[in-house]
C-alpha cells in the first residue's frame, strides 16, 4: 500500500516525455500498491494545487497530465534560448547522414554502423524537425521501423533529390578542398586521382 | 605463522583443485585481462597481494588458461605474456637467495606486484564509480513541456559540410570506403525505395502498373523498378500474382495472406 | 526589477534540457532587471529546500543547476518505461574510472594499467555521450591522444567536481622484508601433481 503517491506521481509525469493519462498511470501499479485510478485523479487534483505561485503548472490536455512551464513565465525561457542557438549532437548528425544514405534503415542498422546504440530522443528530434519518417516496417523479428529522409529535409539543405547528395569521392574532395585551399586549382582529373590514392 | 597456515592450506589438496561450480563461475564471467584473472585467483584464497605465493597462482593461472583455451575461448596474447611472467618469477624463486637480491629494481615479482595492487585500486574505484547514481538509472532528467510563445525556439540549423563531416567520421570508423562508393544511381534507388514504401503504406495493396510514374520518362521507370527489386530482395515488399500472366500486384512484405501465389524472384 | 525571482529560475531550470550555470541564468536579465548572481545563487539554495517531499529535486551537478527525478522514485520510473537503461560493461567502467583519476592519460597508459588492450569501441562510445574528449598529444613517439574527462561525465554521475569521485584506496605499503626473496615459498613437487591432475 503506497502511502504517499503524489511524489510518484509527480515523478512519473516528470520523467516522461508525453502526457501520461489517468490509466497509463494506473499501469504502472500492482494490485497490492492499493492505487486505483480514484485516488490518482484525487492525488493529482491536490498536485494542481500545490504549485501556485511556481514558475511551472500541472495541466491537463486531450491525451492525458503534462507539467508545463507557467504561461507568464514563458518569456523569459524565450530570451534564454534567443541568446544562445543550440548545435545538434555529433551523434544527430552521423544518424541523420546514414539515413539520408542508406534509407530505408532500421535502428539497428544505424546500431550496427555506428557501432554505439541511437537513443531515442536523436531519433525524436529528427522526426520533429520532419527531416526523417517512419516509411514502414521490416519484416524480421520485433518488425522494426524502416527510416527515410523527406522532403523537407532535402529543403533544408538546398537538395532537389537525394541524389543531389554528394558522392563519396566528392565528400572526400571536399574534405581536400577545404584542407589546402590550392589543390582546388588543379584540374579536376588530377584531384580525383589524388582521392582515389588515399581512399584504397 | 603465515607459512603454518599456508601448510595447513597445502595439507588439504582439495583446496587446490578447482571445483566444477567455480569453473562454471569462470566461464560465465569473463575476466578483464591476466591481472583480473590474478586478483580473482588471489582474493578466492583470502590472499593479500604482498604474500602471494606465486607457485601456486602460477599453476592455478595455467589451469585457468587451458581450460579457457579447450572450450576455445579466444585468448588475448596478454594472457601468455603473463603466463610467462610468472613461470619467470617462479623460476627466479627457485634460485639462491643472494642472486635474486642483487638485481631488486628489476624483480619481476616486485613488478608484477606493484602491477597488482595498482590495478586493483583502480578495479575497486571502478566499482565504486558504477554505484554512485547515474542519470537515465537512479535520476532522470526532467521533461517540461512549453506554453504556446510567439517566439518559437530557434532550431538549431545544420550545413551540408557538417552532415558531411559527420558521414566521413563514420565511414572513417566503420571502414565501409572500399565497400560503400556511394553514387548517384544508387541514393536515386534509395530514394525511390523509401517513397515506394511510403505509397505502398498508404495503399497497402497496389497494383504493379500504378507504382510507375510514365510521365518520369525511361530513367525514372528504370529507377523505380531497381528499387522494387532491391525491396524485395531485402524483403520488405512482395510481388503477388493471381494467376498465370494476371496482374502483379505489390504489397508491404509479409502482409500476404491472401491464397496469391508470390513471384519468385 | 523583478520581485518574484524564484518562479522564472523554475521556468528556466525546468524547460532547459542542460544544467544552467549561476552565470547563464543571469545572461536572461537585463540591467534594470535588478538581478545579480547572488540573488540567484540565494533564490535557488532557497528554492532547492522547497522541494523536500516532492518527487523531484533541483541539484547542482558540475555544469550548473538541474532538475531531476528523486533517486528514490527511480524503480516508479524504470516501471513506465519498457527500456532498459543501458548498461556499461566492466571494461568500459575499468577505463572510463582509469581516465577519471588519471587524466590527462593516453591510451597506452590505461592499457598498461588494466593489462590488456582497450578497444576502440570502448572509446568511442564514451566520446559519443561526451563522457570524455581529447585534451591534447603526449609529446612521446607517435603523439599519442591524451584523454580527460568532461563536464558531461561529472553531471552524468551526478558530481560537482572531480575531487567529488570517491577517493581511490591507498596503496598498502610493503617492506623489504615481506619482499626478500628468502620468504618466497618454494614449490612442492606433489602440490603440482595435485593441481595439474585435477584440472584435466
Amino acid at each position: 500500500m503506497i502511502t504517499e503517491l503524489a511524489p510518484v506521481l509527480e515523478a512519473l509525469l516528470l520523467a516522461s516525455d508525453k502526457p501520461l493519462s489517468v490509466e497509463r498511470l494506473g499501469q504502472v501499479f500492482d494490485e497490492h500498491d492499493g492505487v486505483d485510478n480514484k485516488r490518482i485523479k484525487k492525488a493529482l487534483r491536490e498536485l494542481q494545487k500545490s504549485y501556485d505561485g511556481r514558475g511551472y503548472q500541472l495541466v491537463e490536455v486531450a491525451s492525458g497530465f503534462r507539467f508545463q512551464v507557467q504561461q507568464g513565465y514563458a518569456l523569459w525561457v524565450a530570451r534564454l534560448w534567443q541568446e544562445k542557438p543550440q548545435k545538434y549532437s555529433k551523434a544527430l548528425l552521423e544518424t541523420l547522414s546514414i539515413i539520408a544514405y542508406q534509407q530505408p534503415i532500421t535502428r539497428g542498422e544505424i546500431e550496427s554502423i555506428r557501432g554505439v546504440g541511437v537513443s531515442s530522443s536523436i531519433i525524436h528530434t529528427m522526426i520533429d524537425r520532419s527531416w526523417i519518417r517512419s516509411v514502414g516496417h521490416k519484416e524480421v523479428p520485433g518488425r522494426p521501423e524502416l527510416f527515410a529522409t523527406t522532403k523537407e529535409f532535402l529543403d533544408h539543405f538546398n537538395l532537389k533529390q537525394l541524389s543531389d547528395l554528394p558522392a563519396l569521392d566528392e565528400l572526400a574532395s571536399w574534405n581536400e578542398a577545404t584542407m589546402a585551399p590550392a589543390k582546388l586549382k588543379q584540374p579536376q582529373q588530377q584531384e580525383i586521382d589524388v582521392v582515389t590514392e588515399s581512399i584504397h | 605463522m603465515d607459512i603454518r597456515v599456508e601448510g595447513k592450506e597445502y595439507e588439504i589438496p582439495v583446496d587446490l583443485y578447482i571445483p566444477p561450480h567455480a569453473l562454471q563461475v569462470i566461464l560465465e564471467t569473463t575476466f578483464e585481462g591476466p591481472l583480473d584473472l590474478l586478483l580473482y585467483l588471489i582474493r578466492r584464497h583470502n590472499l593479500d597481494i604482498l604474500s602471494i605465493d606465486v607457485a601456486k597462482i602460477t599453476y592455478q593461472y595455467i589451469a585457468y588458461i587451458e581450460l579457457m583455451e579447450s572450450n576455445r575461448f579466444e585468448l588475448a596474447g596478454e594472457y601468455l605474456v603473463m603466463a610467462a611472467t610468472l613461470a619467470e618469477i617462479k623460476s627466479r624463486s627457485l634460485l639462491p637467495s643472494t642472486q635474486a637480491i642483487d638485481e631488486d629494481e628489476e624483480d619481476p615479482r616486485v613488478r608484477l606486484i606493484k602491477q597488482l595492487q595498482e590495478y586493483e585500486r583502480f578495479k575497486n574505484a571502478s566499482e565504486r564509480v558504477a554505484e554512485l547514481p547515474r542519470m537515465e538509472r537512479d535520476n532522470f532528467s526532467v521533461n517540461m513541456s512549453m506554453p504556446d510563445v510567439k517566439q518559437a525556439r530557434p532550431r538549431p540549423t545544420v550545413q551540408m559540410d557538417e552532415l558531411l563531416a559527420a558521414y566521413g567520421d563514420v565511414l572513417k570508423r566503420c571502414d565501409m570506403y572500399e565497400h560503400h562508393t556511394i553514387s548517384r544511381e544508387r541514393l536515386s534507388t534509395r530514394e525511390r525505395m523509401s517513397s515506394l514504401m511510403a505509397q505502398l503504406q498508404e495503399h497497402q495493396f497496389m497494383s504493379f502498373h500504378d507504382l510507375f510514374n510514365l510521365s518520369e520518362g525511361r530513367m525514372g521507370i528504370v529507377v523505380t523498378f531497381l528499387a522494387m527489386m532491391e525491396l524485395v530482395k531485402e524483403k520488405l515488399i512482395k510481388l503477388v500474382q493471381a494467376q498465370e500472366f494476371g496482374p502483379i500486384h505489390v504489397s508491404l512484405g509479409g502482409q500476404n495472406d491472401s491464397p496469391n501465389q508470390e513471384l519468385a524472384l
